[in-house]
């Protein structure tokens, strides 16, 4: 029952912080807030047994992520985000049909950690049952992320290679020389 | 109310989910965009998660004294899905930067008005 | 670059720690939580640390962007390599059990590598992305 | 050398002369004489094929199967080697003319020229031997490809106009009608073959023959029943021995042969007959030649107004093929020979005009017949065979259309076809007349002019006879035409 | 040995050459390992083909883990067909690519280029094979990915908003799916398709599917460029480098596609579609992308802006098929996602060789370039005589089987919006045509005909245009036996 105290009031405030990332225009604040979100969202995580995903989430969100839009940031010296310039009547339609959508498709989805729902029933036993005793490792998560689905862990870091490709592409600078003898005017 | 506590935790991520949504495809400026969409995935996270939740379940990390685990494999597609997410901000990100040398706005009306001219 | 003692100091404290717990989380990432990725990252963050304190160019110094380059394809290579690896031992791809002479070592083998691999390009990227991103503000 | 190999001669040699004479577009003289031999070797070979065809000789060919049950395939039955026989042999002297026009106009890009010319020929033989629908389609829808080009020819802001209406019209009537019709056929039939008798009947319900019937007459934009005629006198911004052969002969033929075939081989005129499938529909046939004449009377210049003459003698076959009698399809089908001769005479003599004289508009023409007596000879006689009197080929055509009407009991369309030789009249003979007999608006003799070069009074003199001879001779033709018609 | 792992290396082989290719110098080097990778991927794929031409299927579990546990590769004729749609063009684009990208892309960045394109090769391959529907979301986003940088290459600074834009929406798109994943993942608890089809029957009443499948459709949607989720692909085609636009154009779209097949016949089976409104949204759509966009067509003032509205109107065709949900019906769509890729890899190619020359695709700077470069102007002209379903050509066996689709179930109308559609085609290839060759050129610089490693391929692509307008064994048969596998799949 606690648990679900905090889940619920952890919850409220990512809420919040998210309703005030839409509403603020100043871009620093909108990227702190941002950062804010991340580590919430990384806590709620934890209350939801989910260790790894919290961990990543605190590294990734609040880390990698509010670091690089704070360079892009600093990059683009456009602190105040514009006053849009008709009301977005369109995108609000198109958000609250597909909010509705999900609700309706969530009404007789199986209840909140119900051991029972099917997603606990079909495949997972073998990871909790087996796991340890086929692969080794204690880590559950890390036992399915490296072994049972350890292919998608590959495509996964041929992802971050594509994005490291992707940005060195764009951003990536002809001649470090020149840089440097800037740096010693 | 056992109904609404089995519901209202997908229900507050669905708002969460909407909320970034609405940043994303409502909001010009390209920076703010990114960030929507990183919250518009994040939530969606919290979906998966709490699909795996399992009362009195535990971190699915073996352990003894232990033998109700909640469901890892979520996990381990939500771990894949932060990475995916990162990488498309980096990629975002950068996109943004060169944008900005380009047009000296990131802001979609001013960009688009600037095609639009010539 | 910064010439605040106070931080200067800090980093060098910090610095070490966390490169060490990026190890531990690294390799002790099959009993607790954690592995390749988080390592990789908290592996990056002590550099970003150390190229915000100390310089962009110091940081460059230390590892030059070739370098990375090199580590980010090594830790895909490596990861695929496994696989091929095990083909190459006549099991499916990433069957670790093949990579041992017993299944549970193989996959113990197996998922340390990987995971290496994974930790290797994670941090090598993301120290790429920081400093293209960094330097593009200089040039 | 077996029949198989000799179609396929008939279909490649003039491929083959197109890409000789691209690869010699740069020795005039060597050009010209590839296509003379080219149309003379295509000559040779349809009439030989027509000889084996006599000797009763199964002709057919299998080359590919692009859809199941649907093969690209040739037969050469007669109606067909009437159509080849015509384009063939006329191919040769269109190309004795085209060479003394061409080079008397100094006209540019004549390497295409003859070159998409001998493509657009290999075309028509496609179509005239094609053994199924498919087949026909296929190549009635290159043909209009490769005739764009000749249309723009001139590369004017006219002559890209003309061109976009002809493709459009073309391209629009065969995509969106013919196409659908192919396809209702096939789905109803379970096949596209030509086959005696047709493949539609039993498989169609009577009650909408008529609008499968409809989709193939007006999706076969070529054979220009009215409304969709607007091409033809589009086309005729081309060069004249374009608008000659493939715009009196070819590609007009090559529809109303394509109403012809299908008429005969995919509904059977039995079906047509019992089904009702043409008893409004002819109107649209009867009316074209009625208009067309009309408009042409009101053509002051002279291509437009044999352009407008051409539409009305399509629909003379046209209406032949939907009498859907013995004798109709049998004056349709000797139609298609004689007005080929005939008109293919009318154009020479205009484009004999344009190069000597420079004229275009009739009004212009008075007197001109003293100074080129040869072309406007020829022009008077292609004109009376066209009006359909003796001693003129014309004749015989008109006599079993006639024939045909009475046979259906159709006294009203009998009307129309007196009155439309009525017509023909007015509007071809004052050219002659005003030629020979008639003065210069300003009253000019003109004495400077000279005759056109003489390899196209050669080609005249050659059609114009053809027109008299094919009087007392129709041979070969009324043979095929009869063996198409089921005449004994 | 290899054959057991054909399918595993047709994806792995790019995945350890890409790595490579980075380090590699810049130069010809990365772009010739990248063209012997796509050749023998095009090699393992016939392969792989022929393997399952007779309906049999391969089965290859990944880490020795037996499905549902494990992730599994499952090829059957359809996605091996698909697979060599993709390895084909990037086997025939390549060797096109090599001056294009050096005129097109700074010399420093050749190498992560390549990697780059090979990464993308890697994903639509991925996407092709898999079994598994979460691996197929990673795969996915490794095309994305890669597909993004290669567009933000073009030359003009569009480019970098048009990626951007695909970005955004390509994102949107896999979040969508993602949600939809993971709503039919909570009410199966399974994640292999083949195990999926076997138990969503039974939660087929659940909201909670119904939802996830409209989540699945949207977010596939929107990588398909169905309309109107199209907005991206115009930008996109039109500013990215020529390479990849052929690539793209031919490739991406289609694997799209496949995966909207997949999922919508394989995973949710016919059934599903029967019994929700599936089918006639998949034809209303079909129908206005269609129209709209063959209008848009129509209008544009840019060469390549042309043939993308044209894409987009392609893909209307194909999600017609899909909508008349019958065996005539998809058997047309897979025809037409084959004959697609060979017109529009020809007709971009052979835009794309024109810009080589002229460094615009500007229907304006255009004049009379057909006089200059007849070859290029001649491959233009047959690959959109194919687009505009002239007979004789690939394009009409597509029109062929779409028309008795729909004459076969007397949806007259929809016959006729395809015919329309055609005659569509007519007025804006025609548009490019008179362009070329009557309008006489602006400024009389003479140019040149485009390079022979440009004409070859191009015209490797237009006679494989008439030659699967003859011979349409290959394309009928696969499609066939496609359908086979797509309409009874639950065994």
């Amino acid at each position: 029952m606690i648990d679900d105290f905090i889940d619920i009031t952890l919850l409220a405030f990512l809420a919040i912080t998210a309703i005030a990332i839409i509403r603020m225009r100043n871009l620093f604040a909108v990227i702190m807030m941002f950062g804010i979100f991340s580590l919430v969202s990384a806590g709620l995580f934890v209350v939801l047994d989910a260790a790894d995903v919290a961990f990543t989430e605190a590294a990734v969100g609040a880390g990698i992520s509010t670091v690089l839009m704070l360079a892009t940031l600093a990059l683009t010296r456009g602190h105040v985000e514009k006053q849009p310039a008709h009301k977005p009547w369109l995108p609000l339609g198109v958000v609250i049909v597909t909010g509705i959508a999900l609700v309706y498709g969530t009404v007789d989805i199986p209840a909140f950690s119900d051991p029972q729902a099917p997603a606990h029933q079909h495949v997972a036993p073998r990871y909790i049952e087996q796991g340890q005793r086929e692969t080794g490792v204690p880590n559950l998560v890390t036992a399915v992320l490296a072994s049972y689905r350890g292919f998608d862990t590959l495509g996964e870091v041929t992802v971050i290679l594509t994005a490291g490709f992707g940005v060195l592409l764009l951003l990536g600078r002809r001649r470090l020389r020149k840089t440097e003898e800037e740096d010693e005017q | 109310m056992e109904y609404l506590h089995g519901h209202y935790n997908y229900w507050i991520v669905i708002l969460l989910m909407m909320v970034g949504f609405y940043t994303v495809i409502s909001r010009g400026n390209l920076i703010k965009k990114i960030a929507g969409l990183n919250i518009f995935q994040t939530s969606v996270f919290f979906l998966y998660i709490s699909i795996g939740n399992v009362t009195g379940g535990t971190t699915p990390i073996v352990a003894d004294g232990f033998e109700q685990y909640s469901n890892p494999l979520p996990h381990v597609l939500i771990l894949t899905a932060i990475v995916v997410g990162v990488a498309t901000t980096a990629l975002g990100l950068a996109l943004v930067v060169r944008i900005k040398e380009a047009y000296g706005t990131i802001e979609e009306e001013e960009i688009h008005n600037q095609d639009e001219s010539l | 670059m910064t010439d605040n003692l106070i931080l200067r100091v800090i980093a060098k404290l910090l610095i070490p720690i966390i490169v060490l717990f990026a190890l531990y989380v690294q390799f002790h990432g099959d009993f607790g939580p954690g592995g390749g990725f988080q390592a990789g990252v908290i592996f990056s963050v002590a550099f970003i640390l150390y190229a915000m304190v100390y310089g962009l160019e110091t940081a460059q110094r230390v590892i030059p962007e070739s370098v990375l380059r090199l580590l980010a394809s090594l830790g895909v290579l490596i990861y695929a390599g496994t696989g091929v690896a095990t083909l190459a031992l006549g099991g499916n791809f990433l069957d670790y059990n093949f990579l041992a002479a017993n299944p549970i070592a193989g996959q113990h083998v197996g998922i340390i590598v990987i995971e290496l691999g994974v930790g290797i390009t994670v941090s090598a990227v993301m120290l790429l992305i920081f400093f293209t991103f960094a330097g593009r503000g200089q040039s | 050398m077996s029949g198989q190999l000799l179609i396929i001669l008939a279909l490649l040699l003039p491929l083959v002369g197109a890409v000789g004479i691209t690869l010699c577009g740069r020795w005039p003289n060597l050009r010209e004489s590839i296509t003379l031999v080219t149309a003379a070797a295509l000559g040779l070979i349809v009439i030989n094929l027509y000889l084996r065809l006599q000797q009763g000789a199964d002709l057919s060919l299998q080359v590919a199967e692009p859809l199941p049950g649907i093969p690209i395939q040739f037969t050469i039955e007669p109606l067909g080697m009437l159509f080849a026989l015509v384009a063939g042999l006329l191919w040769f002297v269109t190309s004795i003319y085209a060479i003394g026009y061409m080079r008397g106009h100094n006209e540019k890009n004549q390497t295409r020229f003859y070159a998409m010319f001998a493509v657009a020929i290999a075309c028509a033989m496609g179509t005239a031997f094609a053994g199924n629908l498919f087949t026909l389609f296929l190549f009635y829808e290159i043909l209009t490809v490769s005739t764009y080009p000749l249309v723009a020819h001139a590369g004017t802001e006219e002559a890209k106009r003309g061109a976009r209406t002809y493709l459009g019209i073309l391209l629009g009537t065969s995509i969106g009608l013919q196409l659908p019709a192919i396809i209702i056929t096939y789905s109803i039939a379970g096949t596209l073959d030509f086959r005696e008798g047709g493949i539609v009947s039993g498989h169609l319900d009577p009650a909408w023959a008529g609008l499968l019937y409809a989709l193939f007459i007006f999706g076969i934009g070529k054979a220009a029943v009215m409304p969709f005629h607007r091409w033809l006198p589009a086309a005729m911004v081309a060069p004249t021995p374009v608008s000659a052969l493939l715009h009196a002969v070819a590609v007009v033929k090559a529809g109303v042969f394509s109403i012809l075939k299908i008429t005969l081989f995919i509904f059977g005129t039995d079906f047509i007959t019992e089904s009702g499938a043409s008893d409004w529909l002819i109107w649209f046939a009867g009316g074209t030649i009625l208009l067309a004449s009309l408009v042409a009377m009101t053509k002051d210049n002279l291509k437009a107004r044999l352009a407008y003459s051409t539409v009305s003698q399509l629909s003379y076959i046209v209406l032949g093929a939907m009498l859907a009698t013995q004798m109709g399809i049998l004056g349709g089908s000797l139609h298609i020979a004689m007005h080929a001769f005939a008109k293919i005479t009318l154009f020479f003599a205009a484009g004999a005009i344009l190069v000597a004289a420079h004229k275009t508009e009739i009004s212009d023409m008075g007197g001109l017949g003293r100074a080129m007596p040869i072309t406007f000879g020829a022009f008077f006689i292609g004109s009376l065979s066209i009006i359909g009197l003796p001693p003129f080929g014309g004749m015989w055509s008109k006599w079993y259309l006639v024939l045909g009407t009475i046979e259906a009991g159709q006294l009203a369309l009998l009307a129309v076809l007196l009155i439309s030789s009525l017509l023909n009249i007015a509007y071809l003979l004052p050219i002659p007349v005003r030629a020979f007999f008639g003065k210069a608006a300003d009253g000019t003799v003109y004495t400077e002019i000279k005759e056109a070069p003489p390899s196209c009074l050669l080609a005249m003199i050659v059609t114009s006879l053809a027109c008299l001879v094919l009087f007392f001779y129709p041979g070969a033709f009324y043979e095929l035409a009869s063996m198409a018609a089921g005449v004994e | 040995m290899i054959e057991t792992h054909l399918s595993l290396l047709l994806v792995v082989i790019p995945l350890l050459a890409a790595p490579v290719t980075a380090i590699l110098p810049n130069g010809r080097l990365p772009w010739l390992l990248t063209l012997l990778v796509s050749w023998l991927c095009f090699a393992l794929a016939i392969w792989q083909f022929m393997m399952v031409m007779d309906g049999s299927v391969i089965s290859y579990e990944l880490g020795g883990w037996a499905p549902p546990w494990g992730i599994e590769y499952r090829i059957d004729t359809v996605n091996a067909f698909v697979a060599l749609i993709v390895a084909g063009m990037a086997a025939i684009t390549l060797p096109y690519a090599m001056l294009s990208v050096e005129k097109e892309i700074p010399r420093d960045k050749l190498s992560l280029f390549y990697a780059t394109f090979l990464l993308c090769i890697d994903g639509l391959l991925g996407i092709t094979l898999t079994g598994d529907i979460f691996n197929l979301f990673v795969f996915l986003e490794i095309s994305s990915l890669s597909t993004y940088t290669l567009i933000s290459m073009g030359q003009k600074r569009r480019a970098l908003t048009a990626a951007y834009q695909y970005l955004i929406m390509g994102t949107i798109g896999a979040t969508f799916l993602l949600i939809g994943i993971g709503l039919i993942y909570a009410e199966t608890g399974t994640l292999n398709m083949m195990d999926l089809s076997a138990r969503l029957p039974a939660v087929f009443g659940h909201r909670t599917v119904h939802t996830a499948f409209a989540f699945i459709v949207v977010g596939v949607g929107l990588k398909l460029a169905m309309f109107p989720l199209h907005l991206w692909l115009p930008n996109a085609y039109t500013y990215a480098p020529s390479a990849v636009t052929v690539f793209l154009a031919a490739t991406a779209t289609k694997v799209a596609i496949y995966v909207m097949l997949r999922l919508v016949f394989t995973v949710f089976t016919i059934e599903f579609v029967y019994v929700t409104p599936t089918d006639s949204m998949f034809m209303l759509l079909g129908v206005l992308g269609v129209i709209v966009a063959s209008v848009y067509a129509i209008y544009q003032q840019d060469a390549k802006r042309v043939l993308a509205y044209s894409s987009v109107a392609q893909v209307g065709y194909i999600l017609m098929g899909m909508g008349f949900a019958s065996a005539m019906g998809l058997t047309a769509s897979v025809i037409h996602m084959f004959n697609h890729a060979l017109m529009k890899g020809a007709l971009f190619m052979a835009v794309g060789a024109m810009v080589y020359r002229i460094g615009s695709s500007q229907i304006s700077q255009l004049k009379g370039l057909g006089r200059q470069m007849p070859w290029t102007f001649a491959a233009l002209v047959i690959a959109g005589l194919s687009l505009i379903g002239v007979p004789g050509t690939a394009g009409f066996i597509s029109k062929w089987y779409l028309v008795l689709a729909a004459i076969e179930q007397q949806a007259w109308f929809i016959a006729i919006v395809i015919l329309g559609g055609s005659l569509m085609a007519v007025i804006y290839i025609w548009k490019l045509v008179e362009t070329l060759f009557f309008q006489t050129a602006t400024e009389d610089i003479s140019i040149k005909e485009a390079p022979l490693s440009l004409l070859v391929p191009t015209w490797i692509l237009v006679i494989a245009n008439i030659y699967f307008g003859i011979n349409t064994e290959l394309t009928v048969n696969a499609a066939e036996a496609a359908v086979n596998i797509l309409e009874n799949v639950r065994q």
